[in-house]
């Protein structure tokens, strides 16, 4: 399980289109065919009424039926074809004029006005009775106190957000912004159980023609069906979408999920990195191998209750050495992935390889020089019998816990990987594996000994988690186009910085990325180049690897354009 | 008494091949039996009597058992030999069976009715109305009351003596000529075997049935028999008119099954009874099989085997104290 | 007799609450939540995991005192009212009737499957004993219980899916229940669910055939002249079903609530097997509770079914 | 652990411990019944297998990400590692070695190891489980048959309740609430699975209250206790060690199951985990997933076969 961060994992899904433009000259095929994608039922989304979902795949069911304002493409190149005509934003960068397309409609035919997404702003996604699992997106801090932004209408189809800070990335949060109707919601305001199980909510009857297609059918673990929209706003010239259904077929394993699409059965799915080449020798079969936003990460505990050798940034770095990356790379994803040294990955527009400091891959690693390292910073070793022990400051051998959650089956081989690496260098490795909520309360969440506070995931350098663990191997998802995001696990006042990593100079970074300073893409640029030096080196966690996807599909499905947002222009695709 | 056999059985010998040897339960049967006349196979448990009824119609369980010799002969055909289908035919219709035990040899879970219409409709061309009516009238025969109310009972809601009388009304059915009762008296109490042995010898009396009557018990056969067969180590011993057996037993088994018949007349202080088991029929006695039991026991006895002789004309009896014996 | 139903559902009604009442209790003072599923989307967001716990706990009534919750879930039970999945958002008596039905073909196959060949092969079996089929036919059920149905289920994939490909790897739901499609895919999951309990009726038959083939009862029947398939086939075998009924039954309650569920994981079929095991890791207590429910009214009701079938098939029985 | 469920046996068994000559005259009865023998011969080999292999196999949980998914001796797999600059792969074959006989797992841990380490858990959940239930149901069985009357009549609707709940939910809620440690699921399956055990000896326990040798105890003035601990369980002990090895193979599979769909001890190497893991690769690397079935399906066999002939030893009429 991935802590999934911010609104990351549904960009991926939500669908976009491309601009009108490319589309002259098109000639306009005709829809035929059931595309099928494969997936596996863990991923199964929670409700269609999505302001109440706290997992991406809801979201990326909505959006299958309703467009959000905008979108980009592999490149991140924003696309301006969605529900939005132009997203325009002050040159102080804090307000926020949206126009939106004047031929979008509701279901009972009348037209999506501003007034529609400033009421879903104000009333539904900032209201205390719904309480929107993310509202905190929609919020700043001004002098010490959170507050929401200020949406306002200016007309029929132009709305405004404004805002009294500069938050240069909070644009790519409006850019997902989708819409409740107004004709319905204000039934239900007031009601959560009424909202709830509105039956126009969770069957998405309202959706008009604000998406290529429209709900059909949801068996749950078992299949997700949208049919074609005849009526969808960009179809009209071009006849899209080309498919007459959608359908997402949840699998038990992905084992089995393979199997379907080897024998043709389903149009798409992932690939396990074992089954590529086999699946790449197919002829019938494209394996596109394509970036994502996943990477692995070990947490360093520098708390009160993780060996204390943690505090310290060389220890840090001489653990990371002696992780060798590129071993993992090998084996854990046999090549599918790249070694990672901070939170931006190599997709990312932020990225760069300057003044990174590469732990863990050549030459900074091995055992020789994470032992050498260990020297240097204070810690002897002694010899107990054939093997080379580490001993802490107080003359007894070092003993790491790693915990980590059981399920995947390279996250086990993983932890048992780095278990083998450090032995090698005189630290004996105890791995936990504990189940996800356990993980979280017993090992992330903390307060300060003896208070009464409420356990949180960052109670401050005093506080500690209930049980002691030194190691913790995750996965964690990132945002290349706003990587700031990730402050919430890096900054000292970050609400999932449960390891306890505190660094004035990173502090001052994340908030120098969210701020005026970051207006313009150069200067942000270098602040992202900066921001993945000072990690690189500090150290708070090993960052490991990203990882790299494998997408096979029936190779009559055309016009797929490879790469992290592959899915932006799903409804061009087509069977041919 | 007509002397026209109409069974006859000969050289019997009904085996069966277990895992631990052969059982030889029957080895060397010959009776004929008379129309009209009530022939008892008389001897202990385990001599082969029951055996003997059940070859008649092929009834044991096979495997393992087999008639490995012998006739029987029923109106020309051997029974022993012919078809299956052919032997259905005469099982129930020309030769009935009544059992012991009637509490298990009905089924449990059909009525009195069903069991006996099912019969009935196996041989016998009638409709459901006839068919009932002739269970009906059977019943009333047996002298059962409240004939329809019996009709729809299951087994377990009679009493003893009425199933064992709805049994013999089930045998009677499609009327047989020959009735093979084996210890129908058995397993019901006194007054029940009285009304059971009145109604036998109605029917020897009234139909002219032949009746093959096993059992252990020398006083029914006194009461009902006309001719008896001593069994003993699954071959017949001494045959002869119950009469003769009774009065002038040749066999020194016979002699000391009639000796353990208590005498009401006399006074002896215990009840004699013959000294020693019955024989294992998987490891027979070489010679007579009876001659380790026997008081009059001689070295011929202990390596020839007695043949069936006739004394009498109606006579016969296998021992070699017999002075006709060898001559 | 009508006296006894009485008291037995009434007894039902009582058995029922009392396992609705277990599961409920079960559910909610253990130390997983049902909020927990959204502890990490949430968690991730920095949130305040507290004020957002409350929130999704007040809008599925969960923050409520436990006996306040029970009493108003089984309030609404009386009045119908299944109450709300959370974990599906949908209301718990849609969620069932939309995934009842390939449980019940499953099961319903499965047991036919089991039925029908189970009772003529030991049927066979017992008529021929100690013969090479007798034999066969022994061995044949030794290996069927022995064989875990799961294991079995994924070896039947990989051998007639993925190597032989002449079944789909998976269940697919656009077949009509009714459709010659759809029996074709059911095939090796009623196999492998079927197999175990095949095997069981197979060594069952047999022994409750010979046990009945040795009575008194059946040299009669075959001295009234009948025809060894009567004899067999009515006397016989009417005798040695009896136990073989409440056999069936007691299974067919182990395999609603075990077999089938494993079945339809392996085989990716979405029945209630599937959705009550992951309302139980979303702690859907709605679903959960709902489902063992009416499994377990069913399984009672098949119970008393076969009491009173019982009385016709055995006239020795009665109940007062 | 193993010595543990060996003392458990041991009081079980006895009253056969003190006396010989009746041990005796089972055994060779037992003797005659080959498959029953090979039964038993399987069992303890697994057994010795489960107690002293772990000296001399590998590691089990020792993770050797050099040969991870070796196929067995003879077999070859292949496997290519892509190169993320170059895009193309590097191809090799892994070919099995006597290393590792039986392959080894995605993480490299040595098959053989692995298995062994699976025997141990699965006898010991099964003997101890099934030593727990068959415990608790001759101590109810008896009991209620002893006392009678009303604690008879609550006993016995306690076990028809217990009967009714669906059993597999009940584990699977259990330990998804409470945790998968072997020590829960031991529990949960020793604490549910008693009711066919106590009714079985209750009835039985019931034949024998009537019979003389109890009524002369009781005129002798034997106490309650006495004569339930000296007369009565000393008698139902032979069909107490039929039950038990007779519903050994359920627990066995039950464990397993539960293991399969991800519930089992994450701490614990058993079969049921190895084949969870294995079904993931069920292409790439087969032995996983047919190994540790393989193992499941011969240990349950071997109960099988085992508790059939000790059945059939103890009581030649009984039927299944």
């Amino acid at each position: 399980m991935n802590l999934k961060y911010a609104r990351s994992g549904w960009k991926l899904i939500i669908a976009s289109l491309l601009t009108l433009s490319t589309l002259v000259g098109c000639s306009a095929p005709v829809a035929k065919g059931v595309f099928i994608e494969g997936d596996v039922t863990g991923g199964e989304a929670e409700t269609l009424n999505w302001i109440l979902a706290a997992d991406a795949s809801s979201f990326g069911y909505v959006g299958y039926t309703l467009e959000s304002l905008a979108t980009y493409d592999n490149q991140f190149n924003i696309q301006m074809r969605c529900l939005a005509r132009d997203i325009e934003v002050s040159s102080d960068g804090l307000v926020y004029t949206v126009t939106l397309r004047n031929d979008l409609k509701w279901s009972d035919d009348s037209q999506v006005t501003a007034d529609d997404y400033v009421y879903t702003l104000k009333n539904l996604m900032f209201s205390d009775w719904l309480n929107y699992n993310y509202r905190d997106d929609w919020k700043e801090e001004v002098n010490g106190q959170k507050v929401f932004v200020t949406p306002s209408v200016i007309n029929n189809t132009t709305f405004t957000i404004t805002r009294q800070t500069v938050d240069p990335e909070f644009i790519y949060t409006l850019y997902d912004l989708i819409p409740y109707p107004k004709y319905i919601s204000s039934k239900y305001e007031g009601n959560v159980a009424a909202f709830t199980q509105a039956k126009e909510f969770n069957e998405l009857s309202y959706t008009g023609n604000l998406g290529p297609y429209k709900f059909k059918e949801w068996l749950r673990n078992d299949k997700f069906v949208v049919e074609r929209n005849p009526d969808f706003f960009l179809g009209k010239e071009s006849g899209a979408p080309f498919f007459s259904e959608y359908v997402i077929k949840m699998f038990g394993t992905s084992a089995v999920m393979q199997g379907a699409l080897e024998a043709g059965d389903i149009t798409y799915c992932g690939i396990e990195p074992p089954n590529v080449p086999k699946f790449k020798k197919l002829d019938r079969i494209n394996v596109y191998t394509v970036p994502t936003r996943g990477y692995n990460l070990i947490s360093y505990n520098q708390r009160a209750n993780g060996w204390e050798g943690l505090r310290k940034k060389e220890v840090r770095q001489a653990v990371s050495m002696a992780i060798d990356k590129d071993t993992i790379v090998q084996k854990m994803y046999l090549g599918f992935a790249e070694p990672a040294f901070s939170f931006i990955p190599s997709s990312s527009p932020w990225y760069s390889e300057e003044n990174v400091v590469k732990f863990g891959v050549a030459p900074l690693t091995g055992k020789q020089k994470a032992m050498e390292q260990l020297k240097a910073a204070g810690y002897d070793y002694t010899n107990n019998g054939d093997r080379t022990v580490l001993m802490d400051k107080n003359g007894k051998p070092v003993k790491l816990i790693l915990v980590t959650t059981p399920g995947s089956d390279i996250v086990e081989s993983m932890s048992l990987l780095i278990k083998q690496e450090l032995s090698d260098i005189g630290i004996e490795v105890e791995v936990k594996m504990v189940q996800w909520p356990t993980l979280l309360r017993q090992y992330m969440m903390n307060k300060a000994p003896g208070s009464d506070e409420e356990p949180r995931y960052n109670n401050g350098p005093q506080a500690v988690s209930e049980e002691p663990w030194d190691l913790a191997l995750m996965g964690h998802n990132t945002d290349p186009l706003a990587p700031s995001g990730s402050s919430v696990f890096f900054a000292s006042d970050g609400g999932l910085n449960s390891f306890g990593f505190f660094n004035n100079e990173i502090d001052a970074l994340f908030k120098k990325v969210k701020s005026r300073a970051a207006l313009d893409r150069d200067d942000r640029k270098t602040i992202y180049i900066e921001l993945a030096r000072v990690m690189s080196e500090e150290q708070p966690v090993d960052f490991i690897v990203f990882t790299r996807a494998n997408r096979g599909f029936q190779k009559n499905v055309k016009g797929i354009e490879p790469g992290i947002n592959m899915g932006y222009n799903y409804y061009l695709w087509r069977f041919e | 008494m007509n002397s026209e056999a109409l069974l006859e059985v000969k050289n019997l010998k009904t085996w069966f091949f277990t895992r631990r040897g052969i059982v030889k339960a029957v080895n060397g049967v010959d009776f004929a039996l008379r129309r009209g006349e009530c022939l008892c196979l008389v001897g202990e448990s385990g001599c082969g009597k029951s055996v003997t009824a059940l070859s008649l119609l092929r009834l044991f369980d096979s495997p393992p058992g087999k008639i490995v010799e012998g006739e029987i002969i029923y109106q020309g055909i051997d029974l022993a030999r012919c078809p299956i289908g052919h032997l259905r035919q005469i099982r129930g219709k020309d030769i009935a069976m009544v059992f012991q035990n009637a509490q298990s040899a009905l089924n449990p879970i059909f009525t009195i009715g069903d069991q006996i219409i099912e019969q009935i409709n196996t041989h016998l061309d009638l409709n459901r109305e006839q068919a009932l009516e002739k269970a009906r009238m059977l019943l009333d025969k047996m002298r059962i009351p409240e004939v329809d109310r019996a009709l729809t009972q299951y087994p377990h809601q009679m009493s003893g003596g009425m199933k064992q009388r709805a049994m013999i009304a089930m045998s009677l059915s499609c009327d047989p000529c020959i009735l093979i009762a084996d210890e129908p008296t058995t397993a019901v109490d006194v007054t029940i075997r009285a009304q059971i042995m009145n109604i036998l010898q109605e029917l020897k009396r009234n139909r002219d049935m032949s009746i093959i009557f096993i059992t252990h018990d020398l006083s029914l056969v006194r009461e009902i028999g006309d001719r008896a067969a001593v069994i003993y180590g699954g071959r017949i011993v001494e045959i002869a008119p119950v009469e003769r057996i009774l009065n002038k037993p040749a066999h020194p088994y016979t002699r000391g099954l009639i000796s353990c018949l208590p005498d009401v007349s006399s006074e002896s202080k215990r009840l004699p009874s013959i000294e020693g088991n019955t024989p294992n029929p998987m490891d027979m006695p070489s010679g007579c099989p009876f001659h380790p039991r026997c008081n009059r026991v001689m070295d011929v006895c202990r390596s020839v085997l007695p043949e069936l002789m006739n004394i009498l004309d109606v006579h016969a009896v296998a021992c070699h104290l017999h002075p006709n014996l060898g001559k | 007799m009508r006296n006894y139903i009485i008291k037995r559902l009434f007894y039902s009604v009582i058995i029922a609450w009392g396992i609705l009442t277990v599961t409920f209790v079960l559910l909610r003072i253990g130390p997983t939540s049902p909020v927990d599923r959204y502890i990490l989307n949430i968690a991730a967001k920095g949130q305040n995991v507290e004020s957002v716990k409350q929130a999704i706990e007040a809008r599925y009534g969960l923050d409520k005192p436990l006996i306040e919750q029970y009493f108003t879930y089984l309030g609404n039970l009386l009045q119908g009212n299944w109450g709300w999945s959370f974990s599906t958002s949908m209301p718990v008596l849609e969620l069932i009737g939309s995934h009842w039905i390939y449980s019940f073909q499953l099961i319903l196959l499965a047991t036919i499957f089991a039925i029908v060949l189970g009772i003529s092969i030991g049927m066979l079996s017992a008529v021929k004993q100690n013969t090479k089929f007798d034999y066969a036919a022994s061995i044949f059920s030794f290996i069927g219980i022995s064989i875990p149905g799961f294991w079995l289920g994924l070896m039947l994939i990989l051998v007639f899916a993925v190597q032989l490909g002449i079944f789909k790897t998976y269940y697919d739901t656009n077949y009509p229940i009714w459709s010659l499609e759809n029996l074709k895919q059911l095939i090796l999951p009623v196999m492998a669910l079927g197999i175990g309990e095949l095997a069981g009726y197979v060594r069952y038959t047999r022994s409750a055939m010979l046990d009945n083939l040795r009575k008194e009862f059946v040299t009669t029947a075959r001295a009234k002249g009948l025809s060894e398939r009567t004899v067999i086939g009515k006397h016989v075998f009417r005798n040695a079903i009896l136990p073989l009924v409440t056999i069936i039954m007691f299974d067919l309650g182990s395999i609603v609530f075990g077999g089938a569920y494993l079945t339809e994981i392996v085989f990716g079929i979405p029945g209630l097997g599937q959705v009550s095991f992951n309302a139980i890791f979303a702690n859907d207590y709605a679903v959960v509770v709902a489902i063992t429910l009416i499994g377990t009214f069913l399984v009672l009701l098949l119970n008393l079914g076969t009491d009173v079938v019982y009385t016709y098939l055995d006239p020795r029985i009665r109940y007062d | 652990m193993t010595s543990k469920s060996i003392s458990v046996l041991r009081k079980i068994a006895g009253p056969f411990y003190v006396n010989r000559r009746l041990l005796g005259y089972y055994w060779e009865r037992l003797q005659k019944n080959k498959l029953s023998i090979a039964g038993l011969g399987f069992i303890l080999f697994l057994a010795i297998v489960g107690i002293f292999g772990p000296l001399f196999t590998q590691d089990p949980t020792k993770a050797d990400l050099e040969v991870p998914n070796m196929p067995p001796p003879g077999f070859t797999r292949q496997e290519s590692i892509y190169n993320i600059k170059t895009n193309d792969f590097t191809n090799r074959t892994i070919e099995g070695g006597l290393t590792h006989p039986l392959g080894t797992d995605s993480k490299g841990r040595d098959m053989l190891a692995m298995l062994v380490s699976g025997a141990r858990i699965s006898l010991f959940v099964g003997l101890l489980a099934t030593g727990i239930a068959v415990f608790l149901g001759t101590f109810i069985g008896v009991l209620s048959a002893y006392l009678g009357g009303w604690v008879d009549n609550a006993l016995m609707r306690f076990t028809d309740i217990m009967m009714t709940f669906p059993f597999f939910l009940l584990l699977v809620l259990i330990v998804f609430i409470f945790g998968s440690s072997l020590a829960i699921i031991v529990l949960v399956i020793g604490l549910t699975g008693w009711t066919g055990a106590a009714r079985l000896i209750r009835s039985e326990a019931l034949s024998l209250r009537t019979r003389d040798f109890i009524t002369a105890s009781k005129a002798l003035g034997a106490s309650d206790t006495r004569i339930m601990f000296n007369h009565l369980i000393p008698n139902v002990i032979s069909l107490v060690i039929v039950m038990a090895s007779l519903s050994i193979p359920g627990v066995i599979m039950a464990e397993a199951a539960l293991s399969f769909i991800g519930l089992g001890d994450p701490t614990s190497t058993s079969w049921g985990t190895i084949l969870n893991a294995g079904q993931h690769s069920l292409e790439t690397a087969w032995w996983v997933a047919v190994e540790p079935g393989i193992m499941l399906f011969l240990t349950v066999l071997a109960f099988n076969f085992f508790g059939d002939g000790l059945r059939d030893a103890f009581d030649p009429k009984a039927s299944i």
